[in-house]
């Protein structure tokens, strides 16, 4: 397939359709808002179905090689805020809670982005392992923790400390994938097929709804671009790519299919905007949201979607 | 009937910080108080984000002697990093045991 | 099948017996609410899903007639206030307001209305063509906007004037059913393939309880019927009926099957609850809501869910 | 099948599991949260689910045996009080109204633990008759007076008393169970096709989030144990295992299948946290809730999901 | 302008009351009142189950007689048993004859 | 502490025009505002539709010159065809030049 149908192939499918249609409806003020419960519905519903999917896969996995892939995401993810947070202390000259703001987001992962990314591989009929929303879970906290102790390294401040790392372990989003993993790996693939017309065939659909509200969210902030200045909107769109190569890499190394490399690369890629904003609020409050929200949540989250998707996947091309 | 006045006071403070505030409060001294989901808009409009919830408003009835103090802890700790305001005024209580 | 048959296989499908409930619900004054977010939730899926599925239809359709009757649909609901208006004028001798208000309302169209018209028709077995749902999003503006500039041109009044338009065009209603039009006709089969686990196969359940709510919200109405008075009251029992009448032929006209006649007809008879009432609450505050909403939602809803639509149906016989 | 792979299987079914998970929520202090439009729309949804399906078997049903089964559990329900209010007096030297509180929840059913009951054996394979629902919507309600009446005979009092037997006969749980047994007898099989996408097929993974919030309620309460005291204690754990025996009998006698009898023997041993609790804040305002909603929701509730129903099943084999 | 002063009169109730509370006003002579959802914690922090809702938080503006007199009400009939709180303070309206 | 008095005024509005509302309140010289969802009964008892919402309870501290002016402009526009309440009362703020 070519760049260009791989690319029309993610535009014109009905998630990143929704995602555009929340985008026009905040452009154009129409007054369509979502109420703030079925916000909460959808998401609880979107990581327990993840983790519950994992979870049966986890189960009745092999586990050749699967934790090895799991601890090197683990790695990967860890270590991205080692070079996040130099480089916009030093080369974007942000204030350390800034650049630590930033580099926890980076750090971190998002999970609507995993859902594209695995949505565009079911319409491709590319496979991909099915431990991989295990990897999500692993993936949100560790780099969220070594931004954090980077930041308290060079400025010394210790507030609130043990319960910024509680309130992202035990945060919702983290819990329910891991609870969901629980829950599908102790009751396996009888268990799964009780519950999957609920939680997994009409997903993609939910999937739709939620990047509809997305697409709104994301849009209201398309007003602070110009506080986020030039050289934070190029790492916004570079600093992706450069993850996605290295977490394709990465999955190449340890053996993953083409399918699951590509999905380690678009995690790597991905920043978080559920996990990392509320601790990060909470451990950096002299932080400026405008800064680490806009770059994650309105820059670097739609171009994931639209145009990352399908380059990560070519990319993962001249590997596999 | 046994009047006697008490002070309201009413925060309205980002989701995120809502539950250590309310801690605060019980911890200050007051003996309960009510919250609401509220959404806005003032000077500086920062969320952590959706999933977390807009803004969280609480109300609680104290001595004049807490609501003082509840002030200016929150002016102390919180004004200045969070989006939080703050505002008290008297009201008359039935069987002011209740809120000392 | 006979008429009775036609009506007892519409009173007793499950959507029908929910609305019953909820009606139900209110006059034994029981304590059931629905939740203002559930309710928006269901709202924002029917529209988006009708969207959709009319979407596909829509970028699939051959288009002989298609764009013909589209035509003809929205020319009907635009004439509509141009006879209504006078007559609630003069017969009825309401203010200009009043009779702009429920003019308005008349030249509009009830989204549930049409669900359970073609509901009524999967029941029977009797196709219908593909876009209608394009019609629904189509009829619900124009008949506003009219009944506005009839008053306008009646009272000189300008306040607000631009702004009722725009609240109409991009509010929720028009707006989810566009939106959705866009992402099914750019997603086509394929992208419903993905979706209708969620948007198809579980909407005539969702419809269910989406009507046990607005047995309920209509049923809170049935005390107004004092203020409107036997005059009105006649008026929205008898004016669906010929506009049903109308449409039918209309569609007839138009070559449509002689399921898409009885649905534009039942279109035409159905008044609007949910476009209308909060553009015409903002573009003519002085207009009394207890007329146009009880006789749209708490008559004429009523009666063309029961006894309208087998009706209509009957009445298409009679050119079929 | 061993009482070890009994317990084995209930306990790791995903609805069980998801109830656990909501245990653990609350435990390490998660701040996952159900919004409560969430709760109320999924308390709607299971409530006239099982309704309609139930009103479907009612209207299919052959009959034998049906109304006499029925009989015998409204009978069973209405006299539970008449044991359990003077034991609860008597032995554990209650206060009346305390004393009324909790048999009048003993007296009626939880519909949750019913659900859980129904899975079960659908996980077993065991077959048991459809009108099943039909008893829950009935058992609810008798207990509740029967209590109330012991209580009024006992202190006199009067308060309220109409208002109160209003409040749980169209109470939304009643309502729903008895309305969407309407909806389901008079719309019968041909009604239930058109929506078990909806209603049906995705029952199962409803209910695992439903018990997900279920098990954080119930954990929340957890706290106050110290208040119900150990003669409580007891007495939660103890009397559902009689009443489920006296259940199970009830229904062999009656010439039901071991799994109506299990469901039935399951229904008497659940205590109400629904209908009972508001219900009883009404009428008895003076009982102490931290004794009735401790006992019926954190302590016979989760004995009953996890414990309870594989024990009343093995105990059911003794009959069968 | 117009301006008289009214008595706001604030209660927070447990949800399974709430509708008794609100009839409750209107026959002690208010002309209306607006509700919101609440949550709380207080000294009983009872509530009758989720599934009626958490708190009702119910204000109405009143006359300072209808006020006295509600409040002496919900002190004779409420709060002993229920989860209830009730407070009042004055303020200014236009066109006090609304809430007469 | 630096306590300052200021006004609140509370409006409870039908939800179709509570977005209108709120952009006069920032134009007549408000800082901000926060909304919650109300219902409510009154004399009227209006609504567009359950699809716009019910009612929305908007609350704003500002200087009194703008409580005067904003009383008075919502009399003049909505009170005539709209359920609208409004009314103010005095409260005590830390740093009040938030609200100026
Ligand atoms: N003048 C005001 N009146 C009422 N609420 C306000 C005002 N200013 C701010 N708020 C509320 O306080 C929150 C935080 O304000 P800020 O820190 O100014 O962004 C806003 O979201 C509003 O809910
Ligand atoms: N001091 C207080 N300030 C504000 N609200 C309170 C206070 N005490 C109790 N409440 C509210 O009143 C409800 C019932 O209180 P209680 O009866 O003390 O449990 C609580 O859930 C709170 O919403
Ligand atoms: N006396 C009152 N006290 C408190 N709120 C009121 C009062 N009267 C009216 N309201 C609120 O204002 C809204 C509109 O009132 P109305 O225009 O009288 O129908 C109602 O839905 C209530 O929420
Ligand atoms: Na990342
Ligand atoms: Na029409
Ligand atoms: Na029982």
């Amino acid at each position: 397939m070519s760049a260009l149908e791989l690319v029309q192939l993610n535009l014109l499918s009905p998630a990143i359709l929704c995602f555009a249609l929340g985008i026009a409806a905040t452009l154009v003020r129409s007054d369509l808002r979502f109420p703030e419960p079925l916000y909460q519905a959808l998401s609880i519903y979107l990581l327990l179905a993840i983790g519950i999917k994992g979870g049966v896969a986890l189960a009745s996995g092999t586990g050749e090689g699967m934790w090895l892939a799991l601890g090197a995401a683990v790695l990967l993810s860890a270590a991205t805020p080692l070079w996040c947070f130099p480089l916009l202390r030093l080369a974007l000259r942000l204030s350390p809670a800034d650049a630590g703001a930033v580099a926890a987001h980076y750090g971190s992962v998002s999970v609507v982005t995993f859902l594209a990314a695995t949505a565009f591989l079911h319409a491709l009929g590319e496979p991909f392992e099915g431990f991989l929303p295990a990897m999500v879970a692993l993936m949100e906290v560790p780099g969220i923790i070594v931004a954090l102790l980077l930041v308290q390294r060079l400025t010394g401040g210790t507030t609130h400390w043990a319960e910024s790392i509680r309130t992202v372990v035990v945060g919702k989003s983290v819990f329910l994938l891991l609870g969901g993993l629980a829950v599908g790996a102790l009751s396996g693939e009888a268990g799964l097929a009780k519950v999957d017309a609920f939680f997994v065939t009409p997903f993609q659909g939910v999937l739709c709804l939620f990047l509809l509200e997305m697409g709104m969210v994301a849009a209201r902030r398309f007003g602070d671009f110009g506080k986020v200045g030039a050289a934070l909107l190029v790492f916004s769109l570079l600093m992706p790519i450069a993850h996605a190569a290295l977490g394709i890499y990465t999955g190449y190394l340890c053996g993953l299919s083409r399918g699951g490399a590509f999905v380690l690369g678009t995690l790597a890629a991905s920043a978080s905007y559920i996990a990392a904003p509320a601790t990060i609020r909470l451990a950096l409050p002299q932080a400026n949201p405008a800064l680490y929200l806009t770059s994650a949540l309105a820059i670097t989250f739609p171009f994931n979607l639209t145009v990352g998707i399908p380059l990560y996947y070519a990319l993962s091309g001249w590997l596999y | 009937m046994n009047i006697e006045t008490m002070k309201r006071v009413t925060i309205v403070a980002e989701a995120v910080i809502a539950e250590r505030i309310q801690d605060d409060i019980l911890r200050l001294g007051a003996t309960g108080y009510t919250t609401t989901k509220a959404e806005g808009r003032g000077s500086r409009g920062v969320r952590a984000s959706e999933w977390e919830g807009r803004n969280e408003k609480i109300e609680t009835i104290v001595t004049p002697a807490v609501a003082d103090e509840l002030l200016q802890h929150l002016s102390d700790h919180y004004f200045e990093h969070y989006a939080v305001i703050a505002y008290a005024h008297t009201v008359d209580v039935v069987r002011g045991a209740k809120y000392r």
